[in-house]
């Protein structure tokens, strides 16, 4: 498909592009540098849409300058009267003729790319046993918060998405309350979870987290939801096929055995919270807050405040406060200083990880 | 804004005027009477698929259902609000990408919003 | 304008809707809200088309339990009959015969009336049955299409109600012609939306 | 009235203000009410990048920050950009016509009002608190959402201000088809009339699918309706599909008049006719057109399906072949030339790169599976703010400063426009170039705040910065307008020397019939064509000096949107309480008795006799003012 576009001219100029555009941004968030092949296919669209408009600027700015330098009267003189052109039909066909062109060379990639991205035949395939072939992750995005089920895997988690890498992952995506918009910038575009169907599309993770600044992909709610809008982030592991396998057991581990770090804490966890919360990632989705089964491995709390205690006290003291809207009740006057830290002790150590 | 010149039609004339008139109305009548016969058949076709009459398919009777309507509001515009008359370029243009951006909103929704 | 200048069937110009600048300004002006109208209209036909049939779960109406074609029947053939009458008005009102003009438009207008009369009858009646404005997103989108349709038909009927008796006294002239004029076209305006509406809404939704 | 401008009391010459139907005074009071929006909008939008200066930052709070760019949105489009383009093709069309009066001045003047009373109705959401805070957009899950009254403020705000819009379209559509001089064909019109009339027939089309949008909403969120609420079987796309069918088309509305006022500067200021006139003629209109046809590439992303988004995507593309004849047009008229580089010309030779880049962002866009990344990232506030700014903005300032002296016979000054232009157009590149990489970064728009580490930082920063210059050229605008205001030195009819359409020809301000005697004209640029054979007045008139008449002012327009105001409140209030619905009553009927005594009076209007209109010329011979 590309091929035909790389001309020599075409790639020198793409070059000069890349280094201009992609000496940028970061690589946990940035579209510039993509790590999954949908946004490496967007990018490449980038750079040849860039292409093509740079030259469209620089023509138009060319004959914009020359003109300006030639034809001010100071230089042609007060009295100068020009002549009237009604027009010239080579010129005006010339550009009309020559925009037609590098549209059509803009639109047939985007229709091929279009239809490519679109294709979510895949999803439904399954192999001799009666397995889906592909991952499929269940997205629901809820007011300020994310909910990821593994519908295959009888797993659920929220705010971070687990995904493996160098594999094609499936995403059914929906809103629960308000429309919002799922994603991941560095992997690829956006695809908006609206409140009365269903949208599908796919992702591809070509590279670990591990070695990013916080471990993570960054991801965003990219439509305008209600005041917390801005904060409703969410974080993407990527991780080898058989270390996600591994992830995958030990979350289906928790329905038996749940880690308790501090006893205590369960007990306090267990009359206030678990009306929302569950600690078990078996299962599924639906619930009215966050799964918390593998809290402890977070990057983040409630998606964008910093992963540690005081920061986690402080959100359980007064969601409302640093998360403006969200659903998830204040427990200022509630809990006692030691029921917070019992509880702080515990949730930071629920996790499938370690 | 100049007045109106008052301009006297000869006796000839404005016989010839209220023939012209008679006859542009018996023209109307008979519009009205293709409209009538058409709303008619409308509702006859859909009684008879109703009633499993044979032959009376959605394939038939839907198609012809568009059609008539689209005749008849042909007949009202054309006939009835004189939009063949001279003198209504204007209104034609401005209905007909009225009828051609009318025609997309629909067509649209319906495809693409099918939740 | 002299309103006082008395015509007589033979200075009666051949296009009163049209003689004046003002008239002719007022005639383009009205074809085109007309223009603006059918996309107004197509807009609520779209959505109408998108959300029939559509309710909460367990909804039980359906248009073809709902719509009841005899009554429809009716009412099309009052419209359309309005119609025609409408025209007649007009083939006066061009032959200066200011009274008879008067009396065509007094039975489009009654006709409308009856019309209009039936269609509160559907409706009263569809909302005896349960099926309200809010009862779902087909009942809104039904009782907004037919509705608009009917809130012009009766400004259409305050309209020329207004206009007979406003002008019963002072007869025909260039200022009112186009009055009248651009009535009957809203009046047959009406009619087109009409065609579409027992076409779209009743006899497709009766088939399904 | 009479022609010959007496002093009057103050309270004399509020009434006539109030009742005009005079296009030119009609004019004027868009361009006074849009300007005041604009610096609304513009505060608001200081605020919003005052927010944005530094991550992390709680000058506002997020709920404050959503009623806040969605009021900046939303001024900025209908309030602000939308009225002052109307306050020029008010003022200037007919002139350039040679046309007396508009076809409707009533109706005119019910359009100004109705924007006006809209504007108000939505503005005094400020005062009770509740804000609209769903974006401009209001898309519609989140706005039924919305608690408070803040989206009923802007879906019966709009309303109102809608209806008066597309009374106005009417209007400027009749008058252009009916009121032409003798021999103003309609490949003789000005550029700036074409625009007028292509914009106008969008509005015809564009305007009733958001009355239509509006009434959805308001009935959802006032009276029980279930359009949008997908649990009774609504449908929020719908919404969608309504609001980009009326809000693709809307930006052309905006951009088409800006281009035909550019048309009219780079040929002043060239000495030259327009190159390609026809294929000029012929591109306004193809863009018009498909502008109808490209709405869902607002919805890329709303999961439509690839079909749909090809199709759509192809269509937006097409956009920039009509759209780049304009360009190369434009360079080809000041191409051979005789360029001088006034404000207005200054303003127009900066549109040319700044609208290109938004422009060609724009495409970009248009290829969907990019605008999957892009969608609702910076990348799409720094197109729209380019090719709105860049184009819209700066047009309007061009404009202004070009026909100021028309409108009131003074001189805006030229070295304080130049200065406005240099902080305006560095402070608008400073803003809204950064904010493409933003884009690039990962910023998603309408975020209140954003964390730090991210590396948004120094581009916020830059961004910010931008806008303050930006600010501080409006401001210096200002100043120029009150020192022009009260310096007062009068100017005569063709204050730029080298006009060439009508309006260059007769006094500046004109007398309120506009041509004492109505003009012939014999060609495109006809006042040109008239002083280049050698008739320096420019004119030839068509028909002798004779009586002219004219409508009479009315106070009705005002009463009647002043009823739909308070119907406004009643409707929004009548669930809570037991005075809405009442009120609601009241208001409808306020209005209806309003209209019905319009229709009941006869206003056929009056004359200005010749004797009359002979002193105003022998006034002018002698040099007097009119
Ligand atoms: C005045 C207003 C204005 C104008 C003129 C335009 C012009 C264009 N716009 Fe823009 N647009 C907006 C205002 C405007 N837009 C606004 C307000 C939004 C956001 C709304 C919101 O979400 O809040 C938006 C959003 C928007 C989107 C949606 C993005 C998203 O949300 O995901 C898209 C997508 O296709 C788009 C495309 C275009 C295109 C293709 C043009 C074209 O018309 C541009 C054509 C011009 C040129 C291309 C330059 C000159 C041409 C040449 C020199 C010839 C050669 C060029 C080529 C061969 C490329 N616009
Ligand atoms: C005509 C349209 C228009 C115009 C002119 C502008 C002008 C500006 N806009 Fe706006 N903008 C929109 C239309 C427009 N915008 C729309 C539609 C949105 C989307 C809203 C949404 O998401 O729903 C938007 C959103 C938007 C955002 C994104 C908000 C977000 O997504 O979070 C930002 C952020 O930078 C911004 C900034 C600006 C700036 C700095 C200007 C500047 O150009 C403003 C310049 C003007 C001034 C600076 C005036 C200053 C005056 C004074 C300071 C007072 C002086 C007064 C006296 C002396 C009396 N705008
Ligand atoms: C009414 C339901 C409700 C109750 C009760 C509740 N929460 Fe929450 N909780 C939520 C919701 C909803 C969120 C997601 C908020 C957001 O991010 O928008 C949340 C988020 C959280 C988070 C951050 C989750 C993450 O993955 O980052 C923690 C930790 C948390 N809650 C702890 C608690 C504790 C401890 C209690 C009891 C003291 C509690 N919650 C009680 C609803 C609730
Ligand atoms: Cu969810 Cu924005
Ligand atoms: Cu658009």
């Amino acid at each position: 498909m590309m091929k035909g576009l790389k001309k020599w001219r075409l790639f020198s100029l793409l070059a000069v592009l890349t280094v201009f555009l992609a000496g940028c941004g970061q690589q946990e968030l940035s579209t510039l540098l993509p790590a999954g092949q949908v946004g490496k296919d967007q990018f490449k669209l980038l750079m040849l849409s860039s292409g093509i408009m740079l030259f469209v600027i620089i023509v138009v700015v060319a004959i914009y300058v020359v003109a300006l330098l030639r034809f001010r009267r100071s230089k042609l003189g007060d009295d100068f009267i020009p002549e009237q052109t009604e027009g010239s039909q080579k010129l005006e066909l010339i550009w009309t003729i020559i925009p037609i062109i590098l549209i059509i060379i803009l639109a047939v990639p985007t229709v091929y790319y279009t239809y490519k991205l679109g294709d979510v035949k895949a999803m439904e395939e399954v192999d001799d046993d009666g397995n889906a072939k592909h991952l499929v992750v269940d997205v629901t995005a809820k007011l300020y918060w994310w909910e990821f089920e593994y519908p295959d895997l009888g797993i659920v988690t929220a705010q971070e998405l687990v995904v493996p890498t160098k594999e094609k992952v499936f995403f059914n995506l929906k809103a629960a309350d308000v429309k919002h918009s799922f994603w991941i910038p560095a992997i690829g575009g956006k695809l908006d979870t609206n409140v009365e169907n269903l949208n599908k599309f796919y992702l591809t993770f070509d590279q670990e987290s591990k070695g990013l600044k916080d471990g993570v992909f960054y991801g965003k709610c990219a439509e305008l939801c209600g005041p917390s809008h801005s904060l409703m982030d969410f974080k993407v592991k990527t991780l080898p096929r058989d270390e996600f396998n591994t992830w995958v057991k030990n979350m289906q581990a928790t329905k038996d055995k749940p880690v308790v770090a501090n006893a205590a804490g369960e007990e306090v966890f267990k009359t206030s919270c678990i009306g929302c919360h569950a600690t078990s990632g078996a299962g599924e989705g639906g619930s009215q807050g966050p799964n918390l089964a593998a809290f402890g491995d977070r990057n983040r709390v409630a998606g964008f405040l910093k992963h540690d205690e005081k920061e986690l006290k402080e959100w359980i003291k007064n969601p409302q406060k640093l998360k403006p809207g969200n659903t998830m009740p204040s427990f200022e006057n509630q809990l006692s200083d030691q029921e917070l830290d019992d509880l702080a002790d515990y949730l930071l150590g629920l996790s499938v990880e370690q | 804004m100049a007045e109106v010149q008052m301009y006297k039609r000869t006796p000839v004339e404005q016989d010839l005027h209220i023939r012209r008139a008679k006859e542009t109305m018996r023209g109307q009548v008979l519009m009205f009477s293709l409209m009538i016969f058409m709303t008619l058949a409308s509702f006859t076709f859909v009684v008879a698929y109703q009633q499993g009459v044979e032959g009376f398919s959605q394939y038939l009777v839907i198609p012809v259902l568009f059609l008539f309507a689209a005749v008849q509001v042909g007949l009202q515009l054309y006939y009835f609000m004189h939009m063949k008359d001279k003198g209504h370029g204007v209104p034609q243009m401005f209905m007909f990408t009225g009828a051609v951006f009318g025609f997309l909103i629909p067509l649209t929704f319906v495809t693409i919003v099918w939740w | 304008m002299d309103l006082n200048k008395k015509f007589t069937p033979e200075t009666w110009p051949e296009h009163p809707e049209r003689a004046t600048l003002e008239a002719k300004n007022k005639f383009v002006g009205f074809w085109l809200f007309l223009g603006g109208e059918t996309i107004l209209f197509a807009t609520l036909f779209a959505t109408y088309m998108a959300l029939k049939n559509k309710g909460p779960s367990g909804f039980e109406f359906s248009t073809q339990e709902l719509y009841e074609l005899p009554l429809v029947f009716v009412m099309t053939l009052l419209l359309l009959t309005s119609s025609l009458t409408s025209v007649y008005a007009m083939y006066h009102m061009k032959n200066f015969n200011f009274k008879k003009m008067q009396l065509w438009l007094g039975i489009t207008a009654l006709l409308g009336l009856g019309f209009l009369s039936l269609e509160l009858y559907e409706f009263s009646h569809y909302v005896k049955e349960g099926f309200t404005f809010s009862n779902s997103a087909f009942s809104s989108s039904f009782f907004t299409l037919v509705g608009t349709h009917g809130f012009h038909v009766a400004i259409g009927l305050v309209w020329v109600t207004l206009l007979l008796f406003r002008n019963a006294k002072r007869g025909l002239n260039l200022y009112n012609a186009t009055k009248y004029y651009t009535f009957s076209l809203y009046w047959h305006f009406i009619d087109v939306v009409w065609v579409f509406i027992f076409t779209v809404v009743y006899l497709m939704g009766v088939i399904g | 009235m009479s022609s010959v401008a007496q002093k009057r009391s103050f309270g004399a010459a509020f009434w006539d203000w109030m009742t005009t139907v005079d296009h030119k005074k009609i004019g004027i009071l868009y361009l006074i009410g849009g300007g005041f929006f604009f610096v609304l909008g513009g505060i608001e939008a200081m605020i919003i990048r005052l927010q944005l200066l530094k991550p992390n930052n709680d000058l506002v709070s997020a709920g404050l920050f959503n009623d806040l760019i969605t009021m900046h949105g939303t001024t900025m489009i209908f309030l602000a950009a939308m009225p002052i383009l109307f306050g020029f093709m008010n003022y200037i069309m007919p002139l350039q016509i040679g046309a007396r009066d508009v076809a409707f001045p009533f109706i005119n003047s019910l359009g100004f009002w109705m924007f006006f009373f809209g504007g108000l109705f939505l503005n005094i959401s400020w005062l009770v608190g509740q804000v609209p805070d769903a974006g401009w957009t209001s898309y519609a899950s989140l706005s039924l959402a919305s608690t408070g009254h803040g989206i009923d403020f802007y879906a019966i705000g709009l309303q109102i201000a809608g209806g008066g819009t597309l009374m106005a379209g009417i209007n400027f559509l009749v008058t252009i088809i009916n009121m032409r001089a003798p021999g103003m064909t309609y490949m003789r019109m000005p550029l700036f009339t074409w625009t007028t009339f292509v914009a106008s027939a969008m509005i015809l089309f564009a305007f009733p699918p958001l009355t239509v949008g509006l009434f959805f909403l308001t009935f959802d969120r006032m009276f029980n309706g279930n359009f949008f609420d997908h649990t009774m079987g609504g449908n929020t796309i719908i919404w969608e599909h309504i609001f980009w069918i009326f809000g693709h088309p809307e930006v052309y509305i905006l951009i088409l008049p800006a281009f035909g006022i550019f048309s009219e500067i780079f040929t002043i200021f060239s000495r030259k006719r327009l190159f390609g006139y026809p294929a000029m003629v012929f591109a306004t209109v193809l863009i018009g057109f498909l502008g109808f046809m490209v709405w869902a590439h607002h919805m890329f992303t709303v999961g439509l399906g690839p079909t749909a988004n090809a199709i759509f995507a192809v269509a937006t593309m097409a956009i920039a072949v009509p759209t780049g004849v304009k360009i190369f047009n434009w360079l080809l008229t000041i191409w051979g030339g005789s360029i001088t580089v006034t404000t207005p010309m200054l303003y127009a030779l900066g549109f040319i790169p700044s609208f290109v880049m938004g422009g060609v962002t724009g495409v970009m866009q248009g290829a969907a599976p990019l605008d999957y990344q892009l969608h609702d990232s910076y990348f799409i506030v720094a197109h729209f703010h380019y090719v709105i700014v860049g184009g819209v903005v700066l047009a309007i300032l061009g404009g202004l400063h070009l026909y100021w002296p028309k409108m009131f016979g003074t001189m805006l000054n030229e070295t304080l426009g130049k200065i406005t232009f240099i902080f305006f157009f560095v402070g608008f590149h400073c803003t809204f170039l950064i904010q493409h990489w933003l884009g690039f970064w990962g910023m998603p728009r309408r975020v209140w705040t954003y964390m730090d580490g991210q590396g948004w930082n120094t581009a916020n920063m830059i961004s910010s910065i931008g806008a303050l210059l930006m600010a501080i050229g409006v401001i210096v605008l200002v100043i120029n307008i009150i020192m022009t205001v009260a310096k007062n030195q009068r100017v005569g009819n063709d204050p730029w020397h080298d006009g060439r359409t009508l309006e260059w020809a007769i006094p500046s301000p004109p007398p309120f019939y506009n041509f004492t005697t109505t003009p012939l004209v014999r060609g495109l640029d006809s006042v040109w064509i008239e002083k280049s054979e050698g008739n320096m007045t420019g004119l030839t008139p068509a028909e002798p000096v004779s009586d002219i008449h004219m409508p009479n002012g009315s106070i009705i327009p005002f009463l009647m949107t002043f009823g739909m105001f308070v119907a406004g409140f009643g409707a929004m209030y009548h669930q809570e309480t037991s005075w809405g619905l009442p009120v609601l009553i009241f208001g409808l009927a306020w209005t209806f008795v309003a209209m019905s005594a319009r229709s009941l009076q006869d206003d056929l209007g009056f004359h200005v006799t010749k004797e009359e209109i002979q002193r105003d010329i022998d006034n002018a011979r002698k040099g007097g003012q009119f």
